[in-house]
């Protein structure tokens, strides 16, 4: 097996996940599909870094790892304060963004 | 002397511009003033003759150069008189009739609360027209021109409060400015070909130039006279004009300056001569209007109309005799002479028959008045027999050299124009026995003035009261004086000039003459005259001498009818030209307002349309940001792609 | 160094805005004095322009230079030649009657709010313009040149937007929505000729790497400086576009009656006199001078839109029903004169263009002011409300009259002088051209008169019984521009000589010659004029 | 391919069946994250793919982040969602149907777009060396991280655990409510009772006692319909009160029914 079958895994979850964003309105699936694409992406790093021989790819899967949990941290408690205030979790009762 | 000459236009302006902006406290002196400048200009122009006299015929000519007027390059228009033989000829005719008017005005404009202004529209037109008449280039004797055509319009529409005088003036006014085109085309013409329009060089060098261009000005320059002096087809205004003070109307719109499109021809006769095209447009418009003037003369009930038709058709007769060349010139100007004097004569009396009946201008509700109005009846009745031709008053002498002259043409064209000269004689005399006859002979058709209602309509110089039957009397001696001095000059101007060719040796280095030779012999024209004449006036005592002339006009026939209606010209004007103009400004402002107006908002209101459709896409779902963010990540991938792949 | 003159003729009414605008609230009529005394200082240094001005000198006179923005070659450039002097003192000459016939206009706006002070912002405003005006006319840097001809836009915006006609038909809601939709036409308008002429500004540093424009004309002149025959129609193209909104030249017109319409009539005057007059202005010095090939390129199409503005511009004002409007379109027909005496590269068409400028400011403004002292005692624009004011208000329409005959271009008053200078100029080159403008003669005088007699003639209508005559402050407005159409027509010699030799230097820009007469009688007429 | 590049990238066979099975369990995994109508079923279909993930990461020689994937992530994160699903609701099912227009559309194609783009990307590249870890984790592979994490990495390593901090201290903050004013005593609540007068005594106990042991079951009123005002506030909000005036009517029928079974059978056993 080509290891690079780990790449295309990693490309397809990514697309998973993103369009999971787009599809999804509850805010915390949304936030799981935003992790699904950051594991992807550690994926690929972790793919990238068996193929170039040196552990630079993993270092880099690490730190995504640390961020996305700093990210969900302060992501959940956005989502709480959220839902205290309006009593729903669908984005798009957030939309006071529009003109 | 030369320096006088500017004196000439100075004084009458000096009038004006005082009498004008002086103010209130002028009342009562204004009239006497303008009067006195008036004939002050007289005075000086009297004095130039004299001196002018004195000369050899060769070194006649005066120049007054007073200074560069627009100096631009390649163009020198400068502020210069000249004046000569024809100039001093109207320079005379117009301050000697002018002053004459002024004086009979301080009389007849009595009751009028704006007698001052009047005056200075008087003293405004002879400046004008004085500067017309002195002017050493074409482009000053423009500004005479617009200048006599301003005078006329503020003069026209004295009267201003009735909508009809209102309407009268801008309509003068209008008609002249199609005619002044044409004199600045004329002028851009000369420009272009000699690179002036200053009459010496000009008219020196006319032979120079290809018979085209020569052709080209003089018609322009026709297009312009026919403005000013109300020929066809630019007539229609004259009619009208008699919506003013009838001072007014002897002055301008039948003495002087209808003439001055006569002057302008003489003047560029060198022109002319070289276009042999442009001549014979010339007479044949002469002709036509001759003949239009004299039958719209026939049908007026107006008396004022109908001697504005009469005016028509006297002007038609010297714009023929220009338009014959050298041969005519002379006669031309001659009989524009003797015309100023019995037309300027026939208009006061008329003027002064109105001021005794209440200001009716009908000739039905006149007659029987020469008991009543014993000096008028008699200085009209003489200007009546100088106009017709009567032998021995000044008509005879002038209208008779210009049948000749007509006859004198030769081929077909000679006997064609000659023919219409005759046969306009005849009209002339019927015409002109016709208001003879209804005015002062027959029974009394007089009429109550109108009611308050119909007051507005009518001159308001006399102060009668509505519904009061007139009482004809004899006007005051301002009045008379110079209808008699007028009927003198009717008597005796033609004779005095024609006698041992005067005139001709006078005028001809200036214009030129040529003896033509008439196919038949100058004695058969003028018995032929005469018996035209008498037929005409026969005619006329027919119709309205022997029966009772009915005080409402009778339907009358085809002609008759268009006649009374300037002859279907007003109509054919309103149709094509205001109701088209109309139809066209108006539909010109809807595409102002929707197309090309339209097209800026249409533009405006599609970028707005736009932008609210691009607004919709800010929707403020994060998802639909998201959507569009993946969206370019993705073009931003295969163009990447793309890039490499290339 | 010498004295900058030009620099103070142009700061000394923009000190005046500032001046004026810092008057408090309550001193209003303070301001309004201290206006007129700084329009009055202006006409005085513009005057000692022309004194210190020399006909026969240099090209660009009392030229001043400086660095400005070094990296980008723009340099504060000042010089005046004939034209602009004669601009400048149009400027400067009307002002001061805009100032004293709107002395009354920002009172209706007044309240009793010590923070709001409209008469001062008003006043202000004009000299602001004035200012912007002035450099505008002496600017002979390019970028310095549009930076003043687009930021007189703003005062221009508020002038019209904010101050507008009391005198409307409608209620106040819609008169306001009127006004603010006239402001923001001329501004976009405006706008969208002045991007466009950026773009070409900035092509021409990128082509020429100054902005000077003496250099670039001594540049091409000499033939050091190539143009691409594309790049340089471009570029004038560009120039021209904004001009030609501004001047305004059909089909680009339309701002100028919604503006002068609801504009105040000394407003209208500063549009229509002054501000509108650095387009034309503008189209003589740059578009001629920096691009005379294209200018001769786009000649034929120039001719056939002023012609049709000329002729259009009348017929339009025939139909109008409303005095400024009908007044504004006349405007129209008049700088279709003006463009066509520019570009039709005679020195008669030139000098006339030029003396049009100023002939037509001085017509219009005593036209339109006294239609606007006429408006401001009926309360309405339209012509149907008037009748027979003649009778009672005979000085009234007796000015207006002779504003009226001055437009319609009579004889004796200075436009005719400039009107036929521009006709003959078409003429000798382009005969066709002439005689359809020749037309606009006879349009000319229908509108005048149908005017003049639509709202001076005829029974007197109950509305205008009352109606007083001229007031002194009104006379002592019109009269003196009066008396300037009578003398410059009479005798506009001091006004030709400062023109003549600008146009000269025109004319040679463009590589130019008049026609020759066909019959050379040159020397004989010479004579004559002695 | 050459044989010596097949050779370099290939892997084992049973590395092979590994990807094969798995990467399919975690696609499938993935379409139930963003398919389930459950916010709670979703975190769980994460969670499984992430435990694949981590055995995907040991497979490719990354122990450390493998273990590190179970427990962070799996362990840590997934809980925590978890914690917030429950907070917000657990039952709360999400309505799959689509409010923006043409959003779906969009976002498939977008997706379908993207994917394949991706996909044709990384077969466009030339990834066929594969190099193997060796090398790298000659000295441990602990070690190896650790030794670039202390020294070419160190300041992205300090700069997260700032990151970390920040991120502590923001959900704080975010959660965190500030009291604006004092709390209201018990006498002042009763106070406002009295005066508003709408419940003087408390508010009626839920239907807990009756029928069900649970505090989303409302309360009955003598006619037997539920009434509102028993169930909590948050409840009602959420929409989770459960309706079981029907149960009991049901309840009723069936003991009525039973008995009727039990007396038939003793009348049939008469």
């Amino acid at each position: 097996m080509n290891p690079v079958n780990y790449l295309y895994l990693a490309a397809l979850l990514f697309t998973i996940g993103a369009a999971g964003v787009l599809i999804r309105r509850n805010t915390i699936v949304l936030f799981m599909c935003v992790e699904l694409m950051l594991n992807a992406c550690n994926l690929a790093f972790v793919a990238f870094s068996r193929m170039h021989g040196n552990l630079d790819g993993q270092i880099i899967a690490f730190f995504t790892m640390v961020v996305a949990a700093a990210e969900v941290v302060v992501g959940l408690a956005i989502i709480v304060s959220l839902f205290r205030t309006r009593h729903s979790a669908s984005v798009d009762d957030a939309s006071l963004m529009k003109l | 002397m030369e320096n006088l000459i500017a004196l000439l236009v100075a004084a009458p302006l000096l009038g004006a511009a005082v009498l004008l902006c002086g103010g209130r406290r002028l009342d009562r002196a204004g009239h006497w003033l303008g009067t006195l400048l008036a004939a002050a200009s007289f005075g000086i122009g009297a004095a130039l003759f004299a001196d002018m006299l004195g000369r050899g015929a060769d070194d006649r000519t005066m120049r007054q150069h007073l200074y560069s007027w627009i100096p631009v390059e390649g163009f020198q228009a400068d502020i210069a008189f000249q004046l000569d033989q024809l100039s001093m000829t109207f320079v005379l005719l117009i301050s000697g009739v002018g002053t004459l008017i002024h004086v009979y005005s301080i009389g007849y404009m009595e009751h009028d609360e704006r007698r001052r202004r009047f005056f200075g529209y008087l003293n405004l037109f002879l400046a004008a027209m004085l500067l017309l008449v002195l002017a050493d280039n074409y482009l000053l004797l423009y500004v005479g021109w617009e200048g006599v055509g301003l005078a006329s319009y503020l003069l026209i529409g004295f009267w201003q409060h009735k909508p009809s005088a209102a309407t009268a003036a801008k309509k003068a006014f209008l008609v002249n400015r199609v005619g002044d085109m044409g004199l600045s085309i004329a002028i851009m013409l000369m420009f272009t070909t000699f690179g002036t329009f200053a009459f010496r060089p000009v008219l020196a060098s006319a032979g120079e130039t290809s018979e085209g261009m020569l052709t080209a000005i003089g018609l322009m320059l026709l297009l312009a006279a026919c403005g000013k002096s109300a020929q066809v087809p630019l007539q229609s205004w004259l009619g009208d004009a008699m919506e003013g003070p009838t001072p007014v109307s002897a002055l301008i719109h039948a003495a002087t300056m209808v003439t001055a499109g006569v002057y302008l021809i003489v003047r560029s006769g060198a022109i002319f001569n070289g276009a042999p095209d442009a001549q014979l447009v010339t007479a044949i418009v002469g002709a036509v209007t001759l003949l239009f003037g004299a039958v719209v003369g026939c049908a007026k009930d107006d008396i004022k109309k109908a001697l504005a038709g009469s005016t028509m058709s006297q002007i038609g007769y010297m714009v023929l005799a220009a338009g014959l060349g050298p041969i005519g010139y002379v006669f031309a100007i001659m009989h524009l002479v003797t015309h100023g004097f019995f037309k300027a004569g026939l208009f006061l009396g008329a003027g002064s028959v109105m001021h005794g009946m209440n200001d009716e201008v009908d000739m039905r509700k006149y007659g029987g008045l020469r008991r009543y109005m014993p000096v008028t009846f008699v200085t009209f009745g003489l200007g009546y027999l100088a106009i017709i031709g009567f032998p021995g008053l000044s008509g005879f002498f002038s209208k008779d050299r210009i049948i000749e002259a007509a006859f004198a043409k030769g081929g077909t064209e000679g006997w064609i124009l000659g023919s219409v000269a005759l046969l306009g004689a005849a009209i002339t005399a019927f015409y002109m026995t016709r208001v003879m006859l209804m005015t002062f002979f027959g029974e009394k058709r007089w009429q109550p003035a109108p009611d308050a209602d119909a007051a507005a309509d009518v001159e308001p110089s006399a102060g009668h009261r509505p519904g009061e039957m007139p009482h004809p009397h004899e006007s005051p001696k301002s009045m008379t004086v110079p209808m008699i001095v007028l009927a003198f000059g009717s008597v005796f101007a033609g004779g005095f000039f024609a006698i041992g060719d005067r005139f001709l040796n006078w005028l001809e280095p200036v214009t030129g003459y040529e003896h033509g030779h008439p196919p038949v012999s100058a004695l058969t024209v003028t018995l032929a005259t005469m018996a035209v004449l008498a037929v005409g006036v026969a005619i006329a005592w027919a119709m309205y001498g022997r029966r009772p002339v009915p005080v409402t006009a009778p339907r009358g026939s085809l002609l008759t009818r268009a006649a009374r209606r300037d002859l279907l010209q007003d109509d054919f004007n309103h149709v094509v030209l205001v109701r088209g103009g109309e139809h066209l400004t108006r539909s010109l402002v809807y595409v102002d307002h929707s197309l090309v107006d339209g097209v800026v908002n249409g533009t405006a209101a599609s970028v707005g349309g736009l932008s609210g459709r691009l607004r919709k896409l800010q929707n403020g779902y994060a998802r639909s940001y998201a959507v569009s963010m993946f969206g370019g990540t993705a073009i931003l991938i295969a163009a990447t792609l793309l890039m490499r792949a290339v | 160094m010498d004295f900058p003159l030009l620099t103070v003729t142009a700061a000394v009414p923009a000190a005046g805005a500032v001046l004026t605008a810092a008057v408090p609230a309550a001193r209003r009529t303070a301001a309004k004095w201290l206006a007129l005394l700084f329009s009055l200082a202006t006409l005085a240094l513009a005057g000692l322009v022309a004194a210190r001005f020399d006909p026969g000198g240099e090209r660009y006179q009392l030229t001043e230079s400086h660095a400005w923005i070094a990296d980008f070659g723009v340099r504060y450039e000042l010089g005046v030649d004939g034209i602009g002097v004669a601009l400048i003192g149009l400027t400067a000459l009307l002002v001061p009657f805009v100032i004293a016939a709107g002395w009354k206009d920002a009172d209706p706006l007044e309240t009793r709010s010590p923070r709001w002070r409209p008469t001062q912002g008003f006043f202000a405003l004009i000299l602001l313009v004035e200012a912007m005006v002035i450099i505008s006319f002496e600017a002979t840097d390019v970028f310095l040149f549009y930076i003043f001809f687009e930021a007189m836009l703003i005062p221009m915006y508020f002038l019209i937007g904010g101050f507008g006609d009391r005198a409307h038909a409608g209620t106040d809601e819609k008169a306001a929505a009127q006004r603010s939709y006239a402001a923001v036409k001329f501004l976009l308008y405006n706008l969208a000729g002045g991007l466009i002429m950026l773009a070409a500004v900035i092509g021409l540093y990128v082509v020429a790497g100054n902005f000077s424009l003496q250099e670039i004309t001594a540049a091409r002149a000499a033939g050091t400086l190539d143009m691409a025959t594309n790049t340089e129609r471009l570029l004038f193209l560009g120039f021209f576009f904004a001009f030609a909104v501004k001047a305004p030249l059909w089909p680009l017109h339309t701002w100028l009656p919604n503006a002068m319409g609801e504009a105040t009539a000394p407003v209208a005057v500063l549009i229509t006199a002054v501000v509108d007059k650095v387009g034309t202005f503008a189209m003589l010095r740059f578009c001629l001078g920096l691009f005379p090939e294209a200018s001769k390129w786009a000649t034929p199409v120039v001719l056939v839109l002023a012609l049709v503005s000329i002729v259009y511009g009348a017929l339009l004002a025939v139909g109008q029903r409303d005095i400024k409007r009908l007044i504004a379109y006349a405007s129209i027909s008049h700088f279709g004169f003006i463009i066509l005496g520019i570009f039709a590269m005679t020195s008669q068409g030139q000098s006339g263009a030029t003396l049009y400028m100023v002939n037509h400011g001085l017509s219009t403004a005593a036209l339109m002011l006294v239609a606007g002292f006429l408006i401001s005692r009926r309360g309405s624009r339209l012509i149907a409300d008037y009748g027979g004011v003649q009778k009672v208000a005979p000085v009234l329409a007796g000015t207006f009259l002779i504003g009226g005959l001055a437009t319609l271009s009579l004889p004796g008053l200075a436009p005719f002088v400039s009107e036929f200078l521009v006709l003959v100029g078409t003429f000798s080159r382009y005969p066709v051209a002439g005689i359809v403008a020749t037309l606009g003669i006879v349009l000319a005088a229908l509108y005048t008169l149908v005017l003049y007699q639509r709202t001076m003639t005829g029974p007197v209508k109950e509305e205008v019984r009352r109606m007083p005559d001229l007031r002194p402050r009104e006379l002592l407005v019109v009269a003196p521009l009066i008396a300037l159409l009578i003398g410059l027509g009479v005798y506009p010699k001091p006004l030709t000589e400062i023109v003549n030799p600008a146009v000269e230097h025109t004319m040679s820009d463009v590589k130019q010659k008049d026609p020759k007469p066909e019959v050379a009688v040159g020397s004989e007429n010479g004579e004559a004029g002695q | 391919m050459s044989a010596v590049a097949a050779a370099a990238s290939a892997t084992s066979t049973g590395e092979a069946v590994q990807f094969w099975i798995l990467g399919t369990v975690a696609v499938i995994g993935a379409l139930a994250t963003i398919l389930m109508k459950k916010a709670v079923h979703s975190a769980l279909s994460l969670a499984g793919t992430m435990i694949i993930l981590a055995v995907f990461y040991l497979a490719n020689g990354a122990y450390f982040l493998g273990v590190v994937q179970v427990i962070v992530y799996t362990g840590a994160i997934m809980m925590l969602f978890l914690f917030v699903v429950m907070l917000v609701g657990v039952t709360a099912a999400d309505s799959l149907k689509e409010t923006i227009k043409g959003q779906r559309w969009l976002a498939v194609l977008c997706g379908l777009g993207f994917g394949i783009l991706l996909i044709a990307g990384i077969g466009n590249a030339s990834l066929q060396h594969f190099n193997g870890l060796g090398r790298a984790n000659s000295a441990g592979h602990v070690e190896g991280l650790a030794q670039l994490i202390f020294t070419r990495y160190v300041f992205a390593f300090e700069v997260t655990g700032a990151l970390l901090i920040t991120a502590a201290v923001g959900a704080m903050v975010l959660t965190h409510r500030e009291r604006t004013e004092r709390a209201a005593t018990q006498r002042e609540l009763s106070e406002r009772r009295v005066r508003e007068g709408v419940q003087l005594p408390p508010l009626p106990a839920p239907g807990v006692y009756a029928r069900h042991n649970a505090v989303d079951v409302p309360g009955l009123l003598p006619d037997g319909t539920p009434s509102e005002l028993t169930v909590s506030k948050t409840l009602r909000a959420r929409g989770q009160v459960r309706d079981v005036s029907g149960e009991a009517l049901a309840d009723l029928k069936a003991l009525e029914r039973r008995s009727a079974e039990r007396l038939g059978r003793e009348e049939a056993s008469k």
